[in-house]
């Protein structure tokens, strides 16, 4: 009923393509109203681990930035006691998760409003990111299931890599809403010189 | 230019942490019993050691947790990274 | 004259074509391929500058990055970029080029009168004269200012873009000379990740201008044939016109990348950033930087055609140029033989070889002298002549036996090129910047590296490997030993055979010896751009200038855009013999960044600029705001509507429609930018009592309260209200410039100092969208736009919160007021924050709804008479000092509690939170005003406080203002004067802090 | 001890005789088994505190020992900046008692410093910012001391080359001036201060680490170094950024953590920018030196090191704000950069105190903005050792106040410490 603005809706810019006709080598979209969980629990307590598998069919990595993917989220360490759920789609948590982690000390913060994630994809996308991370983003070392948090552009994020997008290789990050802009014009001025285009939000 | 150990993330670069200064410094359980001396001496006096330190650390622009290194001040050279908490470990001998 | 001094042949120039260029207004060719400078000399130019005191003529004397005198001025308007060397200026169509010393002319400076007033100039003559009359050296400097200085920095905004990129690596390879590029094959076949930077814009360093043979090919070709191999290799990332310019803590390198300086202004792709900085970690670097040659000092050395003998070898060979018609050598080593080989190979004219060696011997020597060329042992130059043009003549003169005088003199001698070498000097900038000390070999004559203290080693000339065989192995030994460090089992590669390159033995020489003084004789040059002599060195060292850094700042000596790559050594060794040191002793100056210098556009990167320099944050609302007109005010990184002018309206005129509108209607705030924070836990409320001033383990869910928090110094850090939203579950706000500081605060209390406290934290501030409706048409207006519980007083107190929804958006609501009416604070998930907002606007046109910036809500908190933390605190303020004893419990502790009984902080007469009213109304004070009991003219006026925060309230129809005040709790009635920077002296008498409505009757208004 | 004077006159006279007759600047003589007073640390506060020592109380038997060469710490590696518009009374007069010797001192010292009163803008980019600028300037002139603030279009037209528009990311909203603010010759401070001194009959003792301070009776007696033990029951340190290391020796804990603080020069460029700079909203300073460079500088790393250097993130947004301030200096380029080690205190003032052992003094926690205190603060201190009692215009910068709470807090409102 009411409308819904993702951070990146009102983006504009003079430019939604740049290159020359033979190179686009990067591309980058908003991938609009996932569902983002803040979640904190102790690891240690295995009945933390199991309600979340029990609920929702997550095994929670407990390696280091590493990603764990269910049918329906993405899981993501954040600390030695705190992930990033990442669903579809504006997905809710069941109840029954809440209610199961009850008695634990835990918490689930609903963060959807507060994040969204920009994709950025095409042969030369490492090259766009390596203006501004520190990272070392090599396949050699940031490969499949890997995620990790970071400073780019001044923005704090979270970088997932994702394996299988239709369109290849390509890397999530995850951004805070009022840094959202500021990232994705100053990815946009870094993928100038190999030309991008800018999809239009999947939501 | 300082690469660090995250003891959960790894190598990172330093511009990810922000350093939290001298470690091991306790907050007096009961302040009120403290004397303005001894209060100023847990607020102000630092050990400022020129060699090996032991600080605090966070790694503020990734996981956020902090931690505790000894560096040398004078090389920068980080010789341990151990959680907070921990005590530092003994010096090789 | 195109073309009259290149040799017919030769060369790494593109012959076929044809470039026109610009120097000091007159128009000249080259060809692609060439430096400004080997164009230059190409066409016979000589004179490239004046030096920098005494103004005399000066030449080129390197060919790369020592060139310490053929700085210009390249380019024009917002291109034009100063000092630039003319022997790394790679020629482009319509380059222009200007000198930077002389003026009215080059050839004519009248500036070169400080040549003849020398004597009056020695080291230092300005510490010790322009000091009278006192007032004068204002005006002294200015002529000394305007005398100095280089190029001339350019008048309009860069037109070019910068970049950085970020890398790791296995390998770092500096240096693309035989050196680095076999330590670079080596690391690469180990399946190492390589990096191999080179300044120049090909790889190859001195095999590009040898007739060296590697492999039984020619040098040249062996340097393709590993390119493309490299090339090939999707590990290796090649650099060309790269320098490493800076070596720091943790193998972190920069590189300084030129992309399009080449292509000349304008001409590049313009999406293509002028300069990349290349941010680089290296598990290992291996420096193959090779070495720069040293001059030789002795009388003027300094004549335009005097040049160290292995740029003539590069101008012959790279740059295919006859840099003269009559050439000779003066050496003391057998590298500089190969110069007189070139020179002659180039059809010149070379008429000696001057060896101060008394007996030079073997293939160098033998192969001059069957090419005819004689060879003076035991001699040296001593001085040279030269006409406008520059160089025309040198004097010669025979050593005594042991070399330290000077026997005879043997008269002088055609030449206008003469080739020096004073042996070479490993360049180990790059080690010394890593922390390493780089130590005297006494039998090479040369710094060379010293132990690495990062994971670092040299190899070939920057190590003192100076032979070619020696330089191929040490790399590739170099090359697979930082492969297997970093985790690679490389194997060890064949070395191909060189021919050629070999070098001989050398005698140190520091400065040829003369028989007069040396302040009276020819001057003896060390540092050509700063004009630093030997003399000055000797002058300083009896003036008690004795440490090397002392010498080089009281002399300028390495002080100069070259760094002193070419004189450094000398000045040292200079220096300590006059010491009676060793070398050793005397040590080298400290080497920092840069290598050579890095422009400011590339440091910076992409940071500059509206939208880059630092983010801007913008709430969900953003966008409405700016539909709407309003002006921005910068908090922290966010922008927030400062007010919203209606058609042509002034700030002051707006400001107070916003106040009255919202006193008297309902007016909304966007107040999403305050810091937001989930506590969650068990031991939540212990946590809050620990940080809050005031006790919240009685706070029920549904309520909320506003807290300070303290500094563990007493003074107030920060405030907000903090919700209980049930058990265990609080939610805090934070001031907008404060949210990430408290965050990291709490989070730092709780990780290391209260472990066991059982309590998450999670930053929530962007995904809530906040809009503070207040007024007293709130309540009727939140119905309006529909609401699904009820928001009657009876139910919905003040200081309580409530969850449902609002227009239809799932909502919580809260009870609290910053304006003092009756507001409403509506959170929503910030995708629906805009919805939100224009379904309250649109329900409130029927009330003449009215949004407010952070302008009228600072009025309306002054009203009431409510602190804003950083502008009526200034980290001095405690909350004692705000009348604020009630927030401050005496039954726990909290942090900062301690401090707040220090006798200091416990006294009476503190400085304290007062009201001000201006005896006129419509006076408003300046905010900083300073009070004073009693205005004065005479100085210092004691002064009791000053005004925090002031404004025309339109509601009360007069001026307010919250100030603090030296024990102004107690003196309320009393009158204080601002005295203020106009001189002006405006009255007013202290009153309570709060203006409005003391009984805050309207905003818990239980009724409308 | 006559010295050569200084002078056109003496210079034409010594060109006559090619400059072979100068007399050293300052003698290197070797370390006396005692002194009245020792001071610790040869950088320009120490080599002022000796000379007011000798020149203004006639102390008799002075060493200044430098564990390098003299000048070589902060003194050497600083800004230059000076300026005496400091917010609160105390720093006030103390800059401003400091500022009025700069303007003396070439003629006092006889040595040309240099000191160029080209003036110091500090920028204002908020509203905050501007009700700072306001109170302070509001308190130098009541307090005596020269202070104005600027438009924007005043800005504009004292330094062309600012941007001051107002589509900037942080605008220039106006300024604070003080136009007897400007900087000096780092080098030619220490030098002058060195030889003023040993005119005076000062040891000046280069190379000298002191290693230890000796105690008996709750008294110091001496210290050691690596030229032996040196006798004196007076030692006043004045060690900067090794402050805590000397606390150390006399068993003292300090309110004080040394930073690496770092600063860079451009290339020579010829007269661009008049007068001194200053934005702590955008973080960086710039002034242009005699010989032509823009000398600029921002703040510390954000840990404790005793290394001389810094991290080069650090430069980077130096730079980057440099060049948002100025935008045609972006084609000029960095020739070098480096770092000293300053020591801070809790309130950014320093400490000029009498300590808990008798005879000692120290003087330090002068962190990033010292220099411009160098007259001032070896006047001071040379009578706290005199008269083993502080001056009135350092009562408030002692030890006693991180106990009491009464800190002197420069932080908040007086701009970037410089
Ligand atoms: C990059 C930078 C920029 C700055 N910019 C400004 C500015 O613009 N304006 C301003 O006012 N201030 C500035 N400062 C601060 C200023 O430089 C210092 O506050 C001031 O120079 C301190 O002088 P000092 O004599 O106390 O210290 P120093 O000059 O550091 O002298 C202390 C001396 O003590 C010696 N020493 C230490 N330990 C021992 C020992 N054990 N035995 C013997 N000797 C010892 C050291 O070698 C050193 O020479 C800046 C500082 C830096 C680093
Ligand atoms: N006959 C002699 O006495 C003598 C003396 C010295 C050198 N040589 C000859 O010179 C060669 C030396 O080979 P090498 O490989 O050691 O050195 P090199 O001089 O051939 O190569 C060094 C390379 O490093 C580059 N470089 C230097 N500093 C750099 C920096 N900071 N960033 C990026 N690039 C940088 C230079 O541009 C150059 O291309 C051998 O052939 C040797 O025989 C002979
Ligand atoms: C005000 C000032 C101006 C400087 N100008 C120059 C300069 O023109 N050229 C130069 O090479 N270094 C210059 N320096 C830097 C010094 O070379 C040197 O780096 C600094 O004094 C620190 O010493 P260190 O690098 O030897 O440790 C300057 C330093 C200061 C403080
Ligand atoms: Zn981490």
């Amino acid at each position: 009923m009411n409308t819904r603005f993702s951070p990146l809706s009102e983006f504009t810019t003079p430019q939604q393509r740049f290159g020359a006709s033979d190179r686009l080598d990067c591309w980058l979209e908003e991938q609009a109203f996932l569902a983002h969980f803040n979640l904190r629990g102790d690891p240690q307590h295995s009945d933390f681990l199991e309600v979340l598998d029990e609920q929702i069919g997550l095994r929670l990595p407990l390696v280091a930035n590493t990603v764990s993917v269910s049918q329906q989220w993405r899981s993501c360490w954040l600390g030695p006691d705190e992930w990033l759920l990442l669903g579809p789609k504006s997905k809710e948590l069941p109840e029954t998760l809440m209610a199961g982690l009850n008695g634990m000390h835990y918490s689930l913060v609903d963060l959807s409003g507060g994040q969204t994630v920009i994709r950025i994809g095409g042969p030369a996308w490492r090259d766009v990111l390596g203006s501004a991370c520190t990272l070392d983003l090599h396949p050699r070392t940031f490969e499949a299931g890997r995620c990790a948090q970071t400073v780019l552009a001044h923005s704090n994020v979270l970088l997932i890599h994702v394996d299988a997008d239709e369109r290849g290789e390509a890397l999530d990050i995850v951004v805070r809403r009022s840094f959202a802009d500021h990232l994705l014009r100053w990815l946009i001025d870094a993928a100038m010189e190999v030309g991008f285009e800018l999809h239009r939000p999947r939501t | 230019m300082l690469q660090i150990d995250c003891p959960w993330c790894g190598s990172r670069d330093q511009d990810e942490f922000q350093c939290g200064g001298e470690a091991h410094i306790v907050r007096p359980a009961t302040p009120e019993d403290l004397s303005d001396a001894q209060w100023a001496d847990y607020l102000f006096n630092r050990a400022n050691t020129k060699g090996a330190h032991a600080e605090q650390w966070c790694h503020s622009g990734g996981c956020r947790r902090w931690f505790n290194i000894v560096r040398d001040t004078v090389s920068y050279k980080i010789s341990s990274v151990y959680q907070a908490g921990a005590s530092p470990p003994q010096e090789k001998p | 004259m195109s073309g009259a001094r290149r040799s017919p042949t030769g060369g790494l120039i593109d012959r076929s074509r044809s470039i026109t260029f610009r120097f000091n207004g007159k128009e000249y060719s080259g060809h692609p391929g060439d430096t400004l400078a080997s164009a230059l000399l190409a066409q016979g130019v000589r004179l490239f500058g004046r030096s920098f005191k005494y103004h005399r003529p000066r030449g080129v004397v390197g060919a790369g990055a020592e060139e310490p005198n053929a700085l210009v001025q390249l380019g024009e308007g917002a291109y034009s970029t100063p000092n630039l060397r003319a022997t790394q200026i790679e020629l482009y169509q319509g380059l222009t080029a200007r000198t930077i010393n002389g003026w009215p002319s080059l050839s004519f400076d009248i500036g070169s009168i400080n040549n003849w007033l020398a004597r009056l100039l020695p080291a230092g003559f300005y510490y010790k004269t322009f000091m009278w009359p006192r007032s004068a050296w204002m005006r002294y400097e200015r002529h000394i200012r305007r005398a100095a200085g280089l190029g001339i920095a350019p008048t309009a905004p860069d037109p070019d873009r910068y970049d950085k990129m970020h890398r790791h690596c296995d390998v770092l390879v500096v240096g693309g000379g035989p050196a680095g590029l076999m330590a670079a094959l080596a690391a690469a076949r180990a399946g190492a990740r390589v990096i191999l930077a080179d300044e120049q814009p090909r790889f190859g360093g001195s095999l590009l201008h040898t007739d060296a043979r590697i492999g039984g090919e020619s040098a040249l070709d062996w340097v393709d044939a590993t390119l493309s191999e490299l090339k090939a290799n999707s590990n290796v990332t090649l650099l060309p016109r790269s320098t490493v310019t800076g070596y720091y803590d943790h193998n972190f390198l920069v590189i300084n990348e030129r992309r399009i300086h080449h292509l000349g202004p304008g001409q590049a792709d313009p999406r293509i950033s002028r300069e990349r900085l290349w941010r680089v970690r290296a598990s290992q670097v291996v420096l193959a930087t090779g070495a720069i040659e040293r001059p030789l000092v002795f009388g003027s050395n300094d004549a335009p055609g005097v040049m160290l003998c292995s740029a003539v070898s590069t101008y012959i060979r790279r740059y295919g140029v006859v840099p003269g018609q009559r050439g000779a050598v003066f050496t003391n080593n057998d590298s500089g033989y190969q110069a007189a080989v070139d020179m002659a190979w180039a059809g010149m004219e070379v008429n000696a070889v001057i060896d101060l060696r008394p007996s030079p011997a073997g293939q160098a020597v033998e192969t001059v002298e069957a090419l005819g060329i004689p060879v003076h042992a035991g001699h040296v130059v001593c001085g040279t002549r030269s006409n406008a043009q520059g160089l025309n003549r040198i004097e010669l003169a025979r050593l005594t036996d042991n070399g330290s005088d000077i026997l005879s003199y043997k008269g002088l001698l055609d030449c206008q090129v003469l080739a020096i070498s004073g042996g070479w000097s490993p360049t180990v900038h790059l080690h010394s910047q890593s922390g390493a000390k780089a130590v005297f070999d006494e039998e090479l004559a040369c710094f060379v590296p010293g132990n690495s203290v990062q994971a670092e080693r040299s190899a070939g000339s920057s190590a003192g490997t100076f032979d070619l065989a020696g330089c191929l192995s040490a790399g590739a030994g170099a090359g697979v030993a930082a492969a297997r460090a970093s985790g690679w089992s490389g194997d060890n590669l064949d070395i191909p055979m060189a021919i050629g390159g070999q070098c001989g033995s050398i005698q140190a020489c520091w400065e040829v010896p003369s028989t007069e003084l040396d302040s009276t004789g020819l001057k003896k040059f060390l540092d050509f751009q700063n004009d630093t002599t030997v003399a000055d060195i000797k002058l300083a060292a009896r003036e008690g200038y004795r440490s090397i850094e002392h010498v080089k700042r009281y002399t300028a000596l390495g002080f100069g855009t070259d760094q002193g790559k070419l004189g450094n050594i000398n000045g040292m060794a200079i220096l300590a013999k006059a010491l009676g040191q060793t070398l050793n002793d005397t040590g080298t100056t400290t080497f920092r960044p840069n290598y050579t210098p890095v422009t400011f556009g590339a440091i910076s990167g992409r940071a500059i600029g509206e939208d880059k320099f630092d983010p801007i944050r913008k709430s969900a609302i953003h966008s409405w705001h700016a539909r709407q007109g309003a002006e921005f005010e910068n908090v922290g990184q966010w922008k927030r509507p400062w007010y919203y002018p209606r058609d042509g309206e002034d700030m002051p005129t707006a400001v107070n429609r916003e106040c009255t509108a919202t006193r008297q209607g309902v007016g909304v705030l966007d107040a999403s930018t305050l810091g937001k924070i989930d506590i969650k836990g068990p031991d939540a409320a212990e946590f809050l009592n620990r940080l809050y001033t005031n006790r919240w383990d009685k706070l029920q869910p549904g309520r909320c309260r506003y807290g300070f928090m303290l500094g563990e110094d007493g003074m107030i850090m920060d405030d907000g209200v903090t919700t209980c939203l049930g058990p265990d579950h609080y939610l805090m706000t934070t001031t907008t410039g404060g949210a990430a500081a408290v965050m990291g605060w709490m989070e730092r209390w709780l990780q290391t100092e209260w472990p066991k406290l059982k309590v998450f934290l999670t930053s929530v501030t962007d995904h809530w969208s906040v809009m503070s409706v207040a007024g007293p048409r709130s309540r009727q207006l939140l119905e309006d736009v529909g609401c699904d519980f009820d928001l009657a007083a009876g139910a919905f107190p003040f200081m309580a919160v409530r969850e449902g929804s609002v227009a239809g958006i799932a909502a919580r609501v809260s009870r609290i007021s910053f304006s003092g009416e009756l507001a409403f604070e509506v959170s929503v998930d910030a995708n629906f924050g805009l919805a939100l907002w224009e379904a309250v606007m649109e329900a409130g046109h029927r009330f003449d709804i009215t949004p407010y910036g952070t302008e009228a809500m600072h009025v309306l908190r002054a009203e009431k008479g409510y602190v804003i933390v950083g502008q009526d605190t200034d980290g001095s303020v405690t909350p004692l000092d705000l009348g604020m004893q009630w927030i401050v419990s005496e039954s726990k502790d909290f942090i900062g509690k301690r401090s707040l009984s220090r006798s200091d902080t416990a006294r009476d007469n503190r400085k304290q939170l007062v009201g001000l009213r201006t005896s006129d109304p419509q006076q408003v004070l300046p905010e900083g005003a300073q009070l004073v009991n009693a205005p004065s003219e005479s100085r210092p006026v004691p002064m009791i406080g000053h005004v925090s925060s002031s404004y025309f309230s339109a509601n009360l129809g007069r001026s307010i203002a919250l100030a603090l005040v030296k024990g102004g709790a107690s003196r309320m009635g009393g009158t204080v004067y601002a005295q203020l920077m106009d001189g002006a002296i405006v009255p007013a008498v202290i009153t309570s802090a709060v203006f409005l409505d003391p009984e805050n009757e309207r905003q818990r208004q239980e009724a409308v | 001890m006559k010295r050569n004077r200084y002078s056109i006159f003496s210079l034409a006279r010594n060109a006559v005789s090619y400059h072979r007759d100068w007399r050293a600047a300052w003698r290197s003589p070797d370390p006396a088994p005692s002194y009245d007073v020792i001071v610790v640390g040869g950088g320009g506060h120490g080599l002022a505190t000796a000379y007011y020592l000798a020149a203004e109380h006639k102390v008799g038997r002075i060493a200044v020992l430098e564990k390098g060469w003299i000048g070589g710490g902060n003194t050497g590696r600083n800004t230059t900046i000076v300026r005496s518009n400091y917010l609160w009374d105390e720093s006030a007069h103390l800059y401003e008692k400091s500022l009025q010797l700069w303007e003396g001192l070439s003629q006092e010292l006889n040595f040309n410093v240099m000191f160029s009163q080209r003036g110091v803008m500090n920028l204002g980019h908020s509203l905050q910012d501007m009700r700072d600028i306001y109170r302070r300037s509001n308190a130098n002139r009541l307090n005596g001391i020269d202070s104005e603030i600027l438009s924007p279009a005043e800005i504009k037209a004292m330094v062309p080359a600012m941007n001051v528009s107002e589509n900037a990311r942080y605008p220039v909203l106006g300024a604070s001036f003080q136009a007897r603010g400007g900087v000096a010759r780092h080098d030619a401070v220490a030098w002058g201060f060195a030889r003023a001194a040993d005119e005076h009959g000062v040891d000046i003792i280069q190379n000298c680490e002191v290693s230890g301070i000796f105690k008996e009776n709750g008294a110091v007696t001496g210290v050691e170094t690596n030229r032996g033990v040196i006798r004196a029951s007076k030692v006043a340190v004045v060690a900067a950024g090794h402050s805590s290391v000397l606390g150390d020796m006399a068993g003292l804990r300090m309110p004080i953590e040394s930073y690496p603080l770092q600063a860079l020069v451009s290339e020579p460029l010829k007269p661009v920018l008049d007068t001194v700079v200053m934005s702590n909203a955008v973080h960086g300073y710039v002034s242009q030196s005699d010989k032509g460079e823009l000398v600029i500088g921002a703040g510390v790393d954000g840990y404790i090191g005793y290394g001389q250097r810094g991290s080069f993130s650090i430069i980077e947004g130096n730079v980057a704000a440099i060049v948002e301030l100025f935008p045609i200096f972006s084609r000029v380029r960095m020739l070098r950069q480096w770092g000293g080690i300053v020591d801070v205190c809790p309130d950014a003032c320093p400490i000029i105190s009498k300590t808990s052992l008798k005879g000692l003094y120290f003087n330090c926690g002068w962190g990033t903005g010292g220099f411009k205190a160098t007259p001032g603060s070896g006047w001071v201190f040379a009578h706290t050792v005199a008269h083993d009692e502080p001056h009135a215009l350092n009562a408030a910068f002692n030890m006693e106040r991180f106990t009491t709470g009464a800190l002197i807090d420069e932080h908040g409102a007086a701009g970037v410490a410089h």
